[in-house]
């Protein structure tokens, strides 16, 4: 069944791929080009590849899972359980996490879709005025704006911006906090105590103004540099909780043993301390992809994000807000699409707290 | 020597207690029919190793069993009361008034944000309807009579400007503010040094009869039991095991489980020659109780038998008690284990 | 404990001109130049020079800074803004004690209802009000606050004409207000303010309920609460005396910490409401490229974090014997 | 001075005048403005398969000792020489070489394996970091050691917390031994483990010492256990060794007042024994101010005027170590001076 499902995915990327070709030279034009605003074929590509890739890794989590459960069958029935199995169970006990997973999952299959599921053109503005601003019908679902363009295919292909978002600011400020706490907790001392004052002053900016100053003074709304922006702002709770768990690993008893037995920097940090930390990290990113996607979605609304045409949610709803007491389920139902994503993030986050950290175990 | 389970007028007695954690890996049977009883003034000691019962047996008669964990059968009778009958009032007004506890870590059993006096005088406040000032002398009486010095000054002190001696001393302080007939110590030296556990120890048997009250020592440190108890009750894997007179359970232990603890611990001055005896293998999991005898498969001389039949508590001897099929006319199975 | 609040007062002051300085650095990094607005092709480059000295731009950056950071700290002067053609002191003047009433009220509704359901969440663990309340504030707490003040706004200021409670923007009744009694305007003020309090006070306290519900329920394990009761307490005063207390000092420095949110969800919430505070005055300054405003508004919003992240810190110290008598 | 260390073997480890203070800060600046001195000024040998064991309640400096003689931790003062090198100003390379003969054996068995390692990993990865032998060859090894120490060489791809506390302190025994080293700190290596297991992990390290000529370290705070595995015991107080002698001699004839009053303390496991106790009063003072002259005098039934200004002696009768006015009085017939 697995195989199948892989099979049809791969199907689907080799469609995608036939109209992918040629836009993949066009994004690398606009990666290193002027700051062209990127257009839709980019986010097609990109979206793509995140979610093959989120498909591997996925099937090679899976597999290893089963295969922890082959090594199982061979065991005495006493024996506690593999720690990974108990993870799982206490996760698939929890309703609303998988509730969470499968919202994730569906955002996924969305943004990986949109062209199938999309009924009209995001972008494309129709020339009549009787076009424009329909209530909702069965041809248009959630009606038109002002552009005449179909506000439902338009919140489906916004997906794309919340998972780019979401995936790739979330990826930076993990990456740039586990670097940052890691350093301050292994080296402690002076190192830390700079460190962390950084990190103190960096947790007083508010971020949403200081993005809002960079954004506004370097007049450049391109994805890329707002995603670099919220990641370089949401670092710091990673790094604090990095920097906490080193410490508190450093005392074990067991990287005691390490530094015994003669090991090396590299082997303390990659062998004991990092693999020790990954839990805490895994939950935290989880749950800090909602507030990233929340902080584009901010930006958008005040007009400082992603530009239009392109659709994102953030922006459908400014767009759209001046339409709030007539045509009110063009902002509401984009606001909604967001409150869905994110909490969806969060309930996924707060299952795998649960199901992980054996201290609300017990 | 006393007979222990015929005595009269016990100050508590506990007659089959069961209870039960209902976890999501299954049915963990932590205390599963406990009987013992302990004689007015008279102290009787709790051993055993980890993960055997001995503290939610004790958190059982205060009735402070917390979810999934459910008292499921017995009696607990206090001076012919039975506590299991009683309502949750009636069980407060037993708790820290009739009954009192003091636990193994004195460092966490303190509140930390309330003043040492303002916790022992609380203790006092609710069972007796006496004013502040007299509840506050009354306090710095106690903390006086638990031997700190400065009394009046340390009753405004916190928790954690005191040593761990000390905060042991102010728990015994608050579980004997009330003056209870019975005072329930559930390792009550084991996170201190040895020096200051003398201390306390010798506090406590100043006390106790001062006080005329019982004690429940529970433990897992032989020579304490030597030193303090008057009677011992052996468990192991949620039952009692073996249940005598400390003397003569140190003279003459039946169950081959007491035989082997006895002569696993080295003691002070024991000849570096004589190689410590060892009970095989691991403490049981209480999630999966082996069958039968639960002590079958690390016990040196058990039999087919063992592994299908539940050995009973009986009386092997007069006044003494144990769990085993093999000792007969008061002997027991193991060669040599009568000193 | 002296020491430690002097200490921490400290710390704080270098925390303070950390933050000036990596704004002052990086606004005049950018590229471009404050007095863009007043740029056309035809413009003689000789008046655009006039302009740049009039303003002191043509200084070096170390000269403009030293300026800067003189007329702040002695003068409480952050330079003039090109766009509103006024001293930014006075824009900000303007603008701050709106979005502190605003802030003040939310925090005030953040606290009472964030920490009031987290206890009752805890203390009726797993039942239906904890399910109930747990999956409430996990929605509003994924919420933008935009999209809660615009439904509150749709629900509540016009979109449905039966409930049509509450004015759609502003502070005040800009009609009627000056014709109004006392109590009339204090009235009119209390509607005003209604919404965007609310909206912002709901997000922040869906957090701290969270945060109250984990730590009540962590304080509830601990060994002195199973001391309470062994003593004949009853549940109440175990709960509420005992358990209460240790679970509400973790919760002063949350608060401190979450003040950064607090304020960037003012902006937001301004932004819907048309409540003319600091957020509006960002946004506004970021479509007119107002340097001088953003520096402004960086600082004094950083400001308020540090100064909040300080008290939170202080009262701590206050409330915890281990730190107090330390 | 080193006159009993070893009748009969030579010294393989040397600790001469160790310290360890640490600095505690304080006040506005976190200027230092005292020291805990955690160790101060002590010395001792340990000869080639001999067990010392050090003994003293918790706060006292003992584990401070056992990491500081690896140089876990860095000593403030004094020399540790290890089979004549000395540790203290090695190298960070030869200071690896030189782990593979001085190993360390922890307390809490559930803290000390990295819960992330398989116990193959854990007990080979000594074996990787000194470059030992190849994968299969390692592997073999590994086996090897875990049958040795009691454990069923089929677990080897198992996780710690698969296994009982006994069984963990198992692997952390095979991890020290894996490399065969010539010198183990055993850091309190029982009293987190079940009374009933304790004796299994006891033998074990009896059996271990015999067979390979091992030299421990045995740190432990409970007096029966470091007098039945020691073949000399270090009692420590306050940073200090106050007496250090034969372990029967020791048990028999305790000199010092503190050294008697700990072995009074002890609670004997024979209700026909109840004795006689000198009990001490009050706490341990803090390290961070130890009392003057002899730290013991605060708590000393027998102190004597000179105890509170005057740090006493060493003072040796045939390889029996105190230090103490009054004994040095006693034994010497004068009276004691500075």
């Amino acid at each position: 069944m697995i195989l199948g499902l892989f099979g049809l995915l791969v199907g689907l990327a080799g469609w995608h791929a036939g109209t992918l070709w040629d836009t993949l030279a066009h994004t690398l034009e606009k990666l290193f080009g002027a700051n062209v605003p990127y257009t839709l074929r980019d986010l097609d590509f990109l979206v793509s590849t995140l979610f093959l890739l989120g498909m591997l890794a996925a099937l090679v989590l899976y597999s290893g899972l089963s295969c922890q459960r082959i090594r199982q069958a061979d065991r005495t029935a006493q024996g506690p359980e593999r720690q990974w199995s108990i993870v799982k169970r206490q996760f698939l006990k929890n309703r609303l996490a998988v509730a969470g997973a499968l919202i994730i999952l569906a955002l996924y299959l969305v943004a990986f879709l949109c062209p199938f599921l999309a009924p009209y053109d995001p972008v494309e503005q129709g020339d009549r005025v009787q076009e424009r601003l329909l209530s909702p019908s069965a041809e248009h679902l959630l009606g038109t704006d002002r552009f005449a363009r179909d506000v439902f295919s338009r919140i489906i292909y916004g997906s794309r911006i919340s998972l780019l978002v979401g995936f790739l600011a979330m990826g930076l400020a993990v990456t740039l906090g586990t670097a940052v706490g890691a350093v301050a907790g292994y080296y402690g001392g002076w190192v830390d105590s700079v460190i962390m004052r950084f990190v103190d002053m960096m947790l007083s900016f508010p971020t949403l103004i200081l993005i809002i100053t960079v954004i506004a003074l370097w007049r450049n709304q391109s994805i890329w540099i707002i995603i670099t922006l919220i990641g370089l702002m949401s670092w710091m709770g990673v790094a604090r909780l990095v920097r906490g768990q080193f410490m508190a690993l450093k005392e074990r008893e067991f990287f005691q043993a390490a530094r015994a037995l003669g090991a090396g920097t590299g082997r303390l940090i990659f062998q004991h301390l990092l693999p020790n930390s990954l839990t805490p990290i895994i939950v935290s990113a989880t749950l800090r992809v909602g507030n990233t996607i929340l902080l584009e979605a901010s930006l958008s609304y005040l007009g400082l994000g992603v530009q239009p045409p392109t659709p994102s949610w953030g922006n459908i709803v400014y767009d759209t807000k001046g339409n709030l007491f007539t045509e009110w389920w063009m902002p509401l139902a984009a606001g909604m699409a967001i409150v869905i994503t994110v909490v969806g993030y969060n309930l996924l986050g707060d299952g795998l707290r649960d199901a992980l950290d054996p201290r609300l175990r017990e | 020597m006393t007979d222990v389970m015929d005595q009269t007028s016990p100050q508590i007695e506990v007659r089959n207690l069961k209870t039960y954690f209902y976890t999501e890996d299954g049915v963990v049977r932590a205390v599963d029919g406990l009987s013992y009883r302990l004689a007015k003034g008279e102290t009787l000691a709790l051993v055993g190793e980890s993960g055997c019962g001995k503290s939610v047996s004790a958190l059982s008669v205060m009735r402070l069993i917390a979810s999934p964990g459910k008292i499921v059968e017995g009696e607990i009778l206090l001076d012919g009361l039975d506590l299991l009958q009683c309502s949750e009032t009636e069980m407060r007004e037993v708790r820290g008034n009739r009954i009192s506890m003091i636990f193994q870590e004195p460092m966490t059993s303190l509140n930390p944000v309330f003043t040492i006096g303002n916790q022992i005088m609380e203790a006092i406040r609710v069972h007796q309807d006496v004013s502040r000032k007299e509840a506050r002398d009354r306090t710095i009486a106690m903390i006086r009579r638990v031997k700190i010095s400065a009394a009046e000054t340390r009753v405004d002190e916190y928790p954690h400007q005191m040593s761990g001696g000390m905060r042991q001393r102010v728990m015994i302080a608050m579980a004997l503010a009330c003056n209870p007939e019975v005072l329930i110590a559930d390792e009550p030296t084991t996170a201190l040094d040895v020096t200051i556990q003398a201390q306390i120890m010798e506090l406590l048997a100043e006390l106790q009869s001062e006080f005329q009250m019982s004690i429940l020592l529970i433990t897992h440190n032989l020579g304490l039991v030597a030193e303090v108890s008057d009677q011992v009750a052996v468990m192991y894997a949620s039952k009692v095991v073996e249940h005598t007179s400390t003397a003569e359970l140190f003279a003459s232990p039946l169950h081959p489980y007491t035989h082997g603890l006895l002569t696993s611990v080295p003691t002070l001055g024991m000849p570096r020659e004589q190689k410590l005896n060892v009970i095989p293998g691991q403490v049981p999991n209480p999630l999966h109780f082996p069958t039968g005898c639960r002590f079958h498969p690390r016990c040196p001389v058990a039999e087919q038998r063992c592994k299908q039949e539940e050995p009973l508590l009986r009386e092997v001897k007069p006044g003494h008690w144990a769990a085993c099929h093999f000792i007969e006319n008061g002997k027991s199975p193991i060669k040599g284990a009568d000193r | 404990m002296h020491t430690y609040i002097i200490r921490r007062i400290l710390i704080s002051i270098p925390l303070l001109f950390g933050l000036l300085t990596i704004n002052f650095f990086l606004i005049h990094a950018a590229p471009g130049d404050p007095t863009d607005i007043f740029y056309n092709p035809d413009m003689d480059p000789e008046a655009r020079e006039n302009i740049r000295r009039i303003y002191g731009l043509d200084q070096p950056l170390g000269v403009q800074y030293l300026k800067y950071i003189q007329g702040v700290v002695l003068k409480f002067e952050f330079g003039y803004s090109i766009a509103k053609k006024r001293p930014v002191k006075d824009e900000i003047l303007e603008a701050l004690p709106n979005t502190i009433q605003l802030s003040a009220l939310a925090l005030l509704l953040e606290l009472s209802l964030g920490i009031g359901i987290g206890i009752l969440a805890a203390v009726k663990q797993q039942s239906t009000f904890d399910n109930a309340t747990r999956v409430t504030a996990l929605t509003f707490y994924s919420m933008p606050s935009f999209y809660l003040g615009l439904v509150l706004l749709f629900l509540f200021a016009g979109g449905v004409s039966a409930t049509h409670w509450f004015p759609a923007s502003g502070m005040v009744d800009i009609v009627r207000h000056e014709s109004m009694s006392t109590l009339g305007r204090l009235g009119d003020r209390a509607i005003h303010i209604f919404l965007p309090s609310l909206t912002l006070g709901i997000g922040a306290a869906a957090g701290i309920s969270r945060y109250m519900r984990g730590e009540l329920l962590e304080v509830i394990r601990q060994d002195y609460m199973r001391t309470a009761r062994a003593k004949g307490l009853t549940e109440r005063v175990v709960v509420f005396k005992h358990g209460l207390r240790n679970a509400l000092m973790p919760i002063i420095t949350i608060m401190g910490l979450s003040l950064p949110f607090l304020f960037s969800g003012a902006v937001i919430v301004e932004q819907v409401f048309g409540w003319p505070g600091m957020g509006r005055v960002a946004v506004d300054a970021a479509f007119q490229r107002d340097y001088s405003m953003f520096l402004a508004v960086n600082l004094i919003f950083g400001a308020m974090v540090v100064v909040g992240n300080l008290v939170a810190d202080i009262l701590y110290a206050m409330v915890d014997p281990r730190v107090r008598l330390s | 001075m080193s006159t009993e260390a070893s009748k009969n073997s030579e010294v393989l480890l040397r600790v001469e005048h160790l310290k360890n203070y640490f600095p505690v800060r304080q006040g506005l600046l976190s200027r230092v403005t005292a020291y805990v001195k955690a160790v101060d000024d002590i010395s001792f040998e340990i000869g080639v398969g001999e067990t010392l064991g050090l003994v003293g309640e918790s706060g006292c400096g003992k584990t401070t000792v056992g990491h500081s003689v690896l140089r876990l931790i860095n000593p403030t003062e004094g020399t540790v020489l290890f089979q004549g090198k000395d540790l203290t100003h090695l190298p960070a390379a030869e200071l690896r070489a030189m782990r593979q003969d001085m190993q360390i054996i922890f307390q809490d068995p559930f803290s000390s394996l990295n819960p992330r390692m398989t116990v193959g990993a854990i007990i080979g990865e000594a074996l990787a970091i000194h470059g030992r032998g190849d994968r299969k060859e390692r592997a073999e090894m590994v086996r090897d050691t875990m049958q040795k120490c009691g454990l069923d060489p089929a677990y080897i791809n198992r996780f710690p917390h698969e296994f009982s506390g006994g069984q963990r302190q198992r692997i952390g025994i095979a991890r020290a031994l894996v490399l065969s080293p010539k010198f183990i700190v055993c850091d309190e290596p029982v009293s987190a483990l079940d009374v009933s297991i304790q004796s299994q992990i006891i033998n074990l390290l009896v059996e271990l010492k015999e067979r390979y000529n091992l030299a421990y370290l045995f740190i432990a705070h409970d007096l029966s256990v470091v007098q039945y595995i020691s073949d000399r015991v270090a009692v420590m107080y306050l940073g200090k060794i106050v007496e250090l002698a034969d372990s029967t001699e020791l048990y028999r004839n305790p000199l010092h007042p503190y050294t008697q009053a700990l072995l009074s303390a002890v609670p004997v496991p024979d209700p026909t024994r109840r004795k006689q106790r000198t009990l001490l009063p009050g706490d341990v003072p803090s390290p961070l101010n130890p009392p003057s002259g002899c730290r013991f005098h605060t708590r000393c039934p027998l102190a004597i005027d000179i105890c509170k200004k005057v740090e006493p002696r060493e003072l040796d009768v045939e390889g029996h170590k105190v230090w103490c006015h009054v004994v040095e009085e006693q034994i010497t017939g004068s009276p004691p001076s500075s």
